[in-house]
């Protein structure tokens, strides 16, 4: 019998090893898999390249695992928030990479890993800093930029329900990069707050088929905090 | 001569009068969001938020925040009855494939020609964020800048060349500003509006650039 | 206010030129709009390019297209069908020009043109005849070859239900083409058989956002009818 | 000696065999779809359809056909509960992007090294017709072929290479045909197994083709 769920987030990250790299989903307050992300800290695998929106918020989830000094490199589309300081410290006394990615990149880029295209070319960032001696083209008038999969590891993503199977549904904006990083990786975790039998999930609403999923693991609900603004 | 400068508000309903009934609008984060506010109510404004969601109505009252339904600038927000969710991929193929009839952006920099800088102000000791910009600078029809048109130094933010970081390449079509309403054009720049009591003159010794005038019928956007 | 319910198909269709790049849904029975092509042989287009998956069942729908002479070129990954004969026999004697293209990598053209990409690599069709002339890449030790993305001018897509800003769902295989061409048209319409009022539909479950979509009309259900085989 | 060939069940029985509880299994369509029936009950199997879904249950009951529910053979199929729809860009997705733990394709030739020859017999005739094959062979983590080893005049279909146009370059794995499974390896054939009463010796005669011996401990799939 196929059973992805796990009994718990310790049982659901173990194994991970170190250099890995770890998607992890959330957009601002919506979708973050705090308790994933805590669970990886306990797990205790470092030198990490984390692929991110964002580079955390306050003291906690992705601030901790920075904090924690278990990640080498981020790659994100955006660091810089008010109560991003974890970050912002270990970035100005260089103790972390930073790769920045235009947002529409950085979700194609881990559709491409996810869909098996091996590369691809976006107008986006032609003739700006971040295209820097990345190859161009010219196409049908007017200018591309190839860009290349990121691929991952361990997508770890926060969903809404789930089955035995690993269909998933999300709650509105907290989607976001979930769909996405789970097709991405080599193993994918989800968390959910609801686990529910086999054909309790509309087949036409499912928003991540179970193929894409490795394990879900179900966490309490609890309400998603008010985080900090991008301006 | 005297002129008042635009508030904030006056050009977030300036910004507001020229989207046409049933566009599909992203308001980027920051000041652009104010534009929502100030759409006629005769007119039916599809809003996109490009962590993915179509259709975003206003702030929540208080107490109602839900932190799972949040704009791109992450304050809470609601959704309009039609409105939908999607995930990020499938938002930026929105954007990138020119589904967006109009973003509105703020910058630092805007060039003749419509070069926008608007996600690094050159300050090499900053951190470099750029979010969705990018995609959103060269992704939507038609890009609006919305902005003050000096900065606080009184010198012009429209430039012949941004020497500013860019964030897309002649993607701008209107600058609109406190004091005027701005084309960009591949010819340069060309007038669409003035506030009251600011002539062409001032404004081109403002801007310091040569400013067309206005086609005869004025064009809508 | 934003109402995209056209009264018939003819309104729906008005307009549509000749040399048209006309993208319609459908796999096999499922999906396939019916009532929007015998409107657009109402309309009277003709020398048009039809992107779909196969070539035509029978003598209805895409095969009363192409009997009518209207259609210069069709892309597809399977023309040849037990009964393809409107097709077989225009093809056999020249009278129509078709480009052969993989099926996944007609879908992801079509959703290239839709996402803005302007080209990608696949490793689908490398070192086979479909890829003769094409240009190849090795990346990260496996060959892939460049495709480039398919626009079109109208698509014609059979959805489920729809509202008035042109959100839409599907029923069950016949979603099939329907999302990625919505999304590779200048004008997408969509045959459906429920116009639910705005707020109708799950924000969740919507599969194709109104963003995609010109114009949808309400058509009588028909029992979905048996079709060839492919083998 | 005498030796019986595989019935086209028996066949399907022997592939069903190799396939691991919760696997993602494509069946192409044909005579692999045959292999759905053999699958044992204590295996839960997740096949996917090309045109869109995933969790693909059994025939209808006569009657019961909605042809809104095919399969990619066109074929009126059901769904089972935890079965999923999605569209077309998403369902290639999951086959280029190595989501399919195994397909099973027909074939018209297969060479030593697991080139596949299976959409078009070279009838310059022949209206050309690939479908997803070309996908499905390179895309899933392991393709498989069922078929004949002989074609009805003798001829072996496994070559050493293939004279047909092909679907893929290095795409196969291994090869269930009615008198033999075999293994594509980079070195050449390798044997799984012969049917009752088949030497070794026997099956390269009929192959025309060197057939390294099976490893001691046979392997899984």
């Amino acid at each position: 019998m196929l059973n992805k769920v796990a009994a718990s987030v310790g049982d659901a990250l173990a194994g991970v090893e170190d250099a890995a790299t770890v998607m992890i989903g959330g957009f601002g307050t919506a979708g973050i898999p705090v308790e994933l992300i805590e669970g990886l800290i306990a797990q205790g695998a470092r030198d990490l390249t984390v692929v991110n929106n964002n580079a955390g918020n306050g003291d906690t989830g992705l601030a901790a695992l920075l904090a924690a000094g278990r990640v080498r490199k981020i790659v994100c589309s955006f660091p810089r928030q008010a109560d991003s300081h974890v970050f912002d410290d270990l970035y100005r006394s260089g103790r972390i990479e930073l790769e920045l990615v235009p947002q529409g990149t950085l979700a194609e880029r881990i559709r491409a890993a996810g869909a098996g295209i091996g590369a691809f070319y976006t107008p986006t960032g032609h003739g700006t800093e971040l295209a820097k001696g990345k190859e161009t083209r010219l196409i049908d008038g007017r200018q591309y930029v190839l860009e290349y999969p990121i691929h991952g590891d361990l997508a770890l993503i926060k969903a809404e329900r789930g089955d035995r199977w690993g269909n998933l549904t999300y709650r509105k904006t907290a989607r976001n990069f979930g769909p996405v990083m789970a097709m991405a990786c080599r193993r994918t975790v989800a968390s959910v707050h609801e686990i529910v039998d086999l054909g309790g999930l509309d087949p036409e609403a499912i928003v991540t088929p179970a193929i894409f999923v490795s394990q879900i693991v179900k966490v309490e609900r609890r309400a998603t905090q008010a985080g900090g603004f991008k301006q | 001569m005297i002129y008042q400068r635009r508030t904030k508000d006056q050009l977030a309903a300036r910004v507001a009068r020229d989207i046409p009934d049933g566009a599909v609008v992203n308001l980027g984060i920051g000041q652009p969001t104010l534009v929502a506010n100030h759409i006629a109510s005769s007119r039916e404004v599809l809003l996109h938020s490009e962590n993915g969601m179509l259709g975003m109505g206003p702030a929540p009252h208080s107490g109602e925040e839900d932190y799972d339904l949040i704009n791109a600038g992450k304050q809470p927000v609601t959704l309009l009855p039609g409105g939908s969710y999607f995930a990020h991929a499938d938002s930026f193929a929105m954007i990138r494939g020119r589904h967006i009839d109009i973003c509105v952006l703020g910058a630092f920099q805007v060039s003749v020609t419509g070069d926008l800088a608007n996600w690094h102000a050159g300050d090499t000791n900053a951190i470099p964020a750029v979010g969705g910009a990018m995609d959103l600078a060269v992704g939507a029809k038609q890009t609006w800048v919305m902005m003050d048109l000096l900065t606080r130094q009184g010198n012009s933010k429209v430039v012949p060349v941004c020497t500013y970081p860019l964030t897309g390449v002649s993607c701008v079509k209107r600058i609109y500003s406190d004091l005027a309403t701005l084309e960009c054009t591949p010819g340069g720049l060309r007038l669409v509006d003035l506030v009251d009591g600011l002539t062409h003159a001032e404004l081109e010794r403002l801007v310091g650039l040569p400013v067309m005038p206005p086609p005869r019928s004025p064009a809508g956007p």
